[in-house]
């Protein structure tokens, strides 16, 4: 695997959320607009980046039947930073965000790509699958919430596009901003990639 | 022999009933309600009653095309489907959240399931819930509620501002609020003075209140759930009860237990949601604690939650409950008695 | 920021740890508890997200699950096929490196050429159809054509062909597992080389005047293709009414291809050919054949006359 | 009191064609055919030889073990051939061939009356093993197996099943109208084995005249007494007949001698007498020859292994309409595609439906009605049961006590959705059966 | 003491609020671990457990040292290794000690390390505050976390039962597994509303 596919595959391939079903919490919980799904995503992929690069340079000290913990500690320590820092520069953020930043800590997608990743591999390769990895999960988090905000409000990053184009009247369904609105977009979109992949089988297979 | 015969399994005849039958009795005993609505709403509650048939009609068979599957928009379910959603609304919604909401109940809550018989929520229901979180001012403001027209020859220009008002149920909640040691039958005459004039128990009975389009008859429903039982196609179980349960709970907490029984949605809610049979547990013994369940959930969300009314939620609440007690409620097989010792 | 805080942090996030540390490390002692070798080498390649998404409880419990129940091993989407092939390397459980087989149908009792014996209703199922007077098929052993073994194929390596009501099997997708053997109840899927090109198409044990009044393309049973002249290996042996193919010996079964009477030896090579090259091909056989025969009677002839001769010139 | 079990359903039963119909006899056929498996248990094996000559009532095979009957020669004449024939289920199984000579000559013994008072228990347990008698209601399990219960398992009552609660059906009706005593006699025989001390005939009310003819040959006996079912079905299946009698449920899994009691049908009790007073062995049974699209309806005495298109012909041959022929009653019966299957010792019914009566559906969805459950006499889950199979659940559904389920089709006749959940618990029984088979 | 206040906590984590349905806490073993009702009752039980446990193990770190000290800040990394390091030490003692209730029970354990839902009622038991700006108690964060822990359990179960039913669905191709999960979750979360704006005061 070269660097570039190893770079690329979390985008779609192997997306974190929609492909691999990690990190569901916050891809539900904090999509109601797209700047909370990408503010999300970025903190993520920053504390992705910042403990894989550690676990990877560190790799050769922990042993092996502690380092689950010594991960997570690791991982807390980005996760407060990250967490501090939005605190005092995109206080807005943060408070939107709320309790799901601390809970970074606890997304699967992070522990996994430490474990299953950085600790095995270079420091190079893991920053560069971090970087991949984050931006995949900032992907499906903003096409989430995007879906939400729209069919939500009728808005796009803020934009009231329905009122832009003149259309009045028509409201967004506020059930999509609502946690069951959450859980349907994943089930949708879910579905929608499996419909794809059936019928993508089914070209290629048959005849 | 030149003409092939026809091998089967055993058995080789079969009784007349079918679920296209069963579904269009259904439907046929809806017509007392829908008539009523018609007399008290005049031709908006038809006209968003067929708004919202067509809509699930639609949907069903664009659905059952695009999944290459038989489409079997002819068995009524989606037309039953399509008229209790457009008995839960009240008279004036814009008639596109109609549209919409009787898209999502079929597309969501029974085409993704695999469709009729497989889903696990009433359609209408999540319909219902589904509007009803999505528009909410439309679902509940007094501008979208009717009071009813009450003679044909008044159907024809009322404007909406003229007739609004708020159903019985939101006026005791609202007065609640603001005055939590009333008890009903004082808010019912207090809500007479807030220009909801003359509700009588009669009035509640026959239907000639405000409230969604099909929900406020409670004696064209009877009408219809008894033409039901004769058919056997109801288990009386659920409706009695659901209302009985509504009934001793209301009555323990101190309401008016007659008023809680003839007002709101509970009628539509007893004789035709709950009884729906694909959401409903298979076992008599499982009928009744589901329906124990929603007169439990019915008062509680009437009397302490955020909505006017409970009917609807408690059904969805029990409808996720029902493949647990079906689970628990296996019938007891014939012959698991303790082997008779021969002596 | 002072010194004394980031010391009392440090101080106390450490201490902190120390004491849970050690708390730990002495009860993994205290509490070590002997499970199977395999179970923690599987837990070790696993990610330990402990995600849940396989199902079983936690990683270890996937580990433990994967080695005493023998849990499908793909169900890691984490790990991806990394930590599949290396959860294979463990339990064993690559393909047995043997002969590649392919999967094929033994039947060619299409819509036109196979009869029915009644109108079948029930589950559009092999398996439930064969419940009502062994189905619907006037052969006994014919497919029933409800494509039981297309579903039991895991591989998207097998279809139904609309048209004549017969699976059809892919055989590059093919992996030769044999799902679909199992899965037929009338046993018409059958399992032969990769690398060869002909098979039988005919499972009927039936004698031949049922088969054909059954089925226009079913074994009568005439062992043409069984005689020394046809197939001079001897690869094709008759197994009751039945012919079948021994696919060690060395044969091109061509000879019999051509023979049969009922076409039942099918040539995967034929598919990608069009209907003129096939019956050229079958024209330049016959040819050949006819000359052979010929040349052979002649032989014959001669030797018989030879005989003739030399016992004429003995008397 | 009440006679009945709880759940069941009552088909409109179509007993009307023939329950007037006396019972006639057939003409001799030119050919039988005779199956060597004609009963639950190990196939009988075959003693005679093709070209040998036969005579009625010569056994043609020998018991293949304890649970297992002989056949006998029906016609006389020459045995043709011993070749694999379609059976009623449409499998092809061996069966002897036996041309006819039109003599129709009895083999020595067979039809002379005996002295059976002083036969014991053993004696008569024997003739009636040898005479082949296996269960005449469909289920054909050899009878002397029946009377032949451990010694630990006490028997109190014989219940002869006489309730032919299969729609329309009216051979036992028709048998008890016209040999009550045969029947009462064989009952007696029956009681004598076990040492039974009572014996029931159950009959449903829709027979009157049966009732009515049994209560009064009955009345001067005490311990036997006649009692009249609710019409239902399947109110003729065993565990159900004995619900409805004493009120005992038999354990699930086990058998009617669990609590003491053995059920027979009338017709079994007729041929039971036949065996141990006339020595007869069982070669000929009565055939009701019925259903909207026969011209003549009838209740005919036919020999084993006529074939059944002989008797269509000879209840006047098949309407326009035909549409399905079923050996047996419409529950339970299997539909036969070929018209030569040959009359076997459970044929209680050859059925010719038409279209209207015998229509075939499409399988819709289960909207969970719950009629099904409602209507099971077992009171079993069928729409579980069912979609455990489909779903290839094996496991569960045999947890659901798929293997109590007795086929009676009790819950696909009332389905709205038109499942056919008899024939999926035919695949899940079988599927159950193979996975124990390999454990 | 009030008593009220339980109640209100009680309805508040089971129905108004409900962890999974509400809250979106612990969604990864709400879907991962919920195709039987058994092992979901098990994974249920095993919630509750560590969910009591962890709160009164985090308010105790929380008022002991991390606001004698002042190191509020460190609360997450302080939070997480507290509940890390717990549930691995409960793991080891019940396989060791009784393991018939580890193979009902303890199997789950590792799967609650990183539910968002444990670390997650912990930091809600120390946010939360009532109306007059008082947080909450010992008690009550010890019965905030065991509620909690009810209410996911029936959601799990809820959940389970609802896909044990759709095993023998004919469900659509391209919605089997998990995308009809989360249709189905999204309709319980639907009929959840009808919980909100409850006030039970």
């Amino acid at each position: 695997m070269n660097k570039l596919q190893n770079f690329t595959k979390g985008f779609f391939k192997e997306n974190p959320v929609l492909v691999l079903a990690l990190g569901l919490c916050p891809s539900l919980a904090v999509t109601t607009s797209i700047e909370n799904g990408l503010g999300m995503g970025m903190a993520s992929t920053a504390v992705l980046v910042g403990s894989s690069t550690l676990v990877s340079m560190l790799k050769k000290y922990i042993p092996g039947s502690i380092r689950i913990p010594i991960f997570i500690v690791i991982i807390a320590t980005f996760v407060t930073l990250i967490d501090l820092t939005l605190q005092a520069f995109i206080p807005s953020l943060s408070e939107s965000l709320g309790l799901f930043i601390p809970l970074i800590v606890v997304n699967c997608i992070i522990l996994g790509r430490a474990e299953a990743f950085a600790s095995k591999k270079s420091v190079l390769d893991s920053i560069i699958d971090a970087i991949g990895m984050g931006i995949g999960f900032t992907i499906a988090l903003v096409l989430i919430s995007a879906v939400r905000e729209f069919a939500g409000t009728g808005a796009l990053y803020g934009y009231p596009l329905f009122q832009l184009m003149g259309i009045e009247g028509f409201k967004g369904s506020i059930l999509m901003i609502l946690p069951p609105g959450g859980f349907l977009t994943m089930g949708l979109i879910l579905g929608f990639m499996q419909w794809n992949k059936v019928r993508k089988a089914k070209n290629t297979g048959g005849k | 022999m030149d003409k092939m015969l026809i091998v089967s399994a055993n058995p080789h005849i079969r009784s007349k009933a079918s679920v296209t039958k069963i579904m269009h009795m259904v439907n046929l005993s809806l017509l007392p309600a829908l008539f009523m609505s018609y007399y008290y709403f005049g031709f908006r509650a038809i006209f968003l009653t067929l708004v919202s048939v067509v809509s699930a009609v639609v949907t069903e068979a664009a659905i059952q095309k695009f999944r290459k599957v038989p489409v079997t928009v002819s068995d009524g379910s989606a037309i039953l489907t399509g008229i209790l959603l457009a008995f839960n609304v009240p008279a004036y919604i814009p008639w596109w959240i109609v549209m919409l909401g009787s898209f999502f109940a079929i597309a969501i809550a029974k085409q993704a399931f695999g469709g009729l018989g497989f889903n696990i929520f009433n359609p209408a229901l999540i319909g219902r819930a589904f509007m009803l979180a999505s528009w909410p001012v439309e679902m509940t403001s007094n501008k979208f509620w009717a009071n009813p027209v009450a003679s044909f020859g008044a159907k024809t220009g009322q404007t909406m501002d003229a007739i609004s008002s708020a159903t019985p149920l939101n006026l005791v909640k609202t007065a609640l609020k603001a005055d939590p040691t009333q008890i009903t039958c004082d808010i019912l005459s207090k809500a007479n003075d807030a220009g909801y004039a003359g509700a009588t128990y009669w009035d509640l009975f026959v239907g000639n209140v405000s409230g969604c389009i099909g929900e406020t008859s409670f004696l064209a429903l009877l009408i219809g759930v008894i033409f039901l039982m004769i058919l056997g196609l109801v288990n009386w179980r659920v409706p009695f009860f659901y209302i009985g349960g509504v009934f001793v709970f209301t009555w323990l907490l101190g309401y008016d237990p007659v008023f809680h029984i003839l007002a709101g949605g509970l009628a539509l809610g007893a004789f035709y949601m709950a009884t729906d049979m694909v959401t409903s547990p298979i076992s008599n013994k499982g009928n009744i604690i589901f329906a124990i369940g929603l007169a439990f959930f019915t008062v509680a969300i009437r009397i302490w939650g955020g909505y006017p009314e409970g009917v609807s939620y408690s059904i969805l609440l029990m409808n996720c409950a029902v493949p647990l007690i079906n689970k628990f409620t296996v019938p007891k097989k014939f012959g698991c008695v303790k082997p008779v010792k021969a002596n | 920021m002072d010194t004394t805080q980031i010391i009392t942090a440090f101080l106390s996030v450490g201490l902190i740890g120390a004491i849970l540390g050690a708390v730990l490390a002495y009860a993994s002692k205290v509490f070590h508890v002997e499970v199977d070798p395999k179970v923690e080498k599987i837990a070790e390649i696993l990610p330990q997200a402990n995600c849940g998404a396989c199902g079983y409880p936690g990683c270890s419990g996937y580990a433990d699950a994967v080695v005493t129940k023998g849990t499908d091993i793909t169900l890691c989407s984490p790990g991806g096929q990394d930590v599949i092939d290396q959860i294979a390397s463990i339990m064993g459980v690559e393909a047995t490196a043997g002969k590649a087989m392919v999967a094929y149908c033994a039947c060619n009792g299409t819509k036109e050429n196979a009869k029915d014996r009644f109108e079948y209703y029930g589950p559009e199922k092999c398996s439930s159809a064969v419940f009502v007077s062994g189905g619907h098929k006037a052969c006994d052993y014919g497919c029933l054509g409800f494509g039981e073994c297309v579903e039991a194929c895991t591989f998207g390596a097998m279809y139904m062909d609309e048209k004549t009501g017969l699976p059809v099997v892919i055989d590059e997708k093919c992996v030769g597992c044999g799902a679909c053997v199992r899965a037929c109840p009338k046993d018409v899927m059958k399992l032969m080389p990769k690398d060869s090109k002909v098979y039988i198409a005919c499972n009927s044990k039936a004698k031949g005047k049922e088969v054909s009044d059954s089925c226009k393309v079913g074994c009568i049973g005439c062992k043409i293709c069984t005689l020394p002249n046809t197939t001079p290996s001897g690869a094709v042996k008759m197994e009751g009414d039945l012919p079948v193919i021994n696919y060690e010996l060395p044969d091109d079964l061509v000879a019999a291809k051509y023979k049969c009477p009922k076409s039942c030896f099918i040539d995967k090579g034929d598919a990608e050919k069009s209907a003129e090259e096939i019956a050229k091909e079958k024209a330049d056989w016959k040819a050949a054949d006819a000359e052979k025969t010929a040349a052979a009677k002649k032989a014959a002839l001669e030797k018989a006359e030879a005989a003739k001769a030399a016992k004429e010139a003995g008397m | 009191m009440k006679y009945t079990f709880k759940g069941g359903y009552h088909p409109p039963d179509g007993k009307e064609f023939s329950e007037k119909k006396s019972i006639e006899k057939m003409p001799l056929p030119k050919t039988v055919a005779i199956h060597l498996h004609q009963h639950i248990g190990a196939p009988s094996k075959a003693i005679v030889a093709i070209g040998d000559e036969v005579k009625v009532g010569q056994p043609l095979s020998e018991a293949g073990g304890f649970v297992s009957i002989p056949v006998h020669a029906s016609i006389s004449g020459k045995v043709k051939a011993i070749a694999k024939i379609t059976d009623a289920g449409g499998n092809k199984s061996d069966a002897v061939i036996i041309e006819s000579d039109e003599k129709d000559e009895m083999f020595e013994g067979v039809g002379i009356k005996v002295d059976y008072d002083n036969f014991t228990a053993d004696e008569i347990k024997k003739k009636i093993a040898a005479c082949g008698i296996a269960g005449m209601g469909g289920a054909r399990f050899p009878t002397h197996v029946k009377l032949s219960p451990p010694a630990d398992k006490k028997i109190d009552y014989i219940i002869l099943n006489g309730v032919e609660c299969e729609p329309y059906l009216t051979a036992d009706d028709r048998l008890m109208q016209e040999s009550p005593e045969t029947i009462i006699e064989g009952l007696k025989l029956m009681m004598k084995t076990v040492n039974a001390s009572n014996g029931i005939i159950g009959i449903e009310k829709n027979k009157p005249d049966s009732i009515k003819i049994m209560t009064d040959k009955t009345s001067s006996i005490d311990n036997i007494k006649v009692i009249d079912l609710e019409v239902k079905y399947p109110q003729g299946g065993e565990k159900q007949l004995i619900y409805a009698a004493i009120k005992k449920e038999v354990p699930s899994g086990g058998l009617p001698m669990d609590v003491g009691v053995v059920v027979s049908n009338v017709g079994t009790a007729n041929a039971v007498y036949e065996a141990v007073a006339l020595n007869k062995p069982f070669y000929e049974r009565v055939v009701s020859v019925t259903g909207e699209s026969i011209k003549d309806p009838k209740n005919v005495l036919a020999r084993i292994g006529t074939p059944s298109s002989e008797l269509i012909e000879f209840a006047g041959g098949l309407k326009e309409d035909i549409y399905k022929v079923v050996n047996g009653g419409p529950m339970m019966g299997a539909a036969m595609y070929e018209m030569e299957a040959p009359v076997h010792k459970g044929t209680s019914g050859i059925l010719c439906l038409s279209k209207e009566n015998a229509k075939v559906f499409t399988e819709l969805a289960c909207i969970s009605c719950g009629k099904c459950v409602s209507v099971c006499p077992l009171k079993l889950l069928p729409t579980d049961i069912q979609l455990n199979i489909q779903h290839g659940k094996y496991e569960e559904s045999e947890k659901l006590g798929l293997l109590d389920c007795m086929l009676c089709g009790t819950c696909a006749y009332v389905c709205p959705s038109k499942r056919n959940l008899v024939h999926w618990f035919n695949v899940g029984k079988a599927k159950i059966a193979e996975m124990k088979r390999k454990a | 003491m009030d008593f009220s206040h339980l109640v209100v906590i009680a309805v508040s984590s089971i129905f108004i609020n409900n962890f999974v349905l509400g809250r979106f806490l612990g969604i990864c073993p709400f879907i991962g671990v919920s195709k039987k009702i058994d092992s979901a009752l098990g994974m249920g039980m095993a919630v509750i457990f560590v969910m009591t446990l962890a709160s009164v193990v985090t308010y105790l770190i929380q008022t002991f040292v991390l606001v004698r000290f002042e190191l509020q800040y460190l609360q997450t990394i302080a939070f997480i290794l507290v509940i890390a390091s717990l549930v691995q030490f409960i793991e080891m003692f019940m396989k060791k000690n009784m393991p018939a209730l580890y193979q009902s029970l303890g199997v789950f354990l590792p799967l609650i390390t990183t539910n968002c839902a444990v670390l997650g009622v912990a930091i809600l038991n120390i946010d939360a505050t009532w109306a007059d700006g008082s947080h909450y108690n010992f008690i009550e964060s010890t019965w905030n976390g065991f509620t909690a822990g009810i209410g996911f359990t029936i959601a799990l179960l809820l959940m389970a039962g609802i896909r044990e039913r759709l095993e023998l669905a004919d469900i659509p191709e391209s919605m089997k597994g998990t995308p009809i999960t989360f249709i189905s979750a999204s309709l319980i979360a639907m009929a959840f509303l009808g919980f909100s704006g409850m006030s039970i005061m």
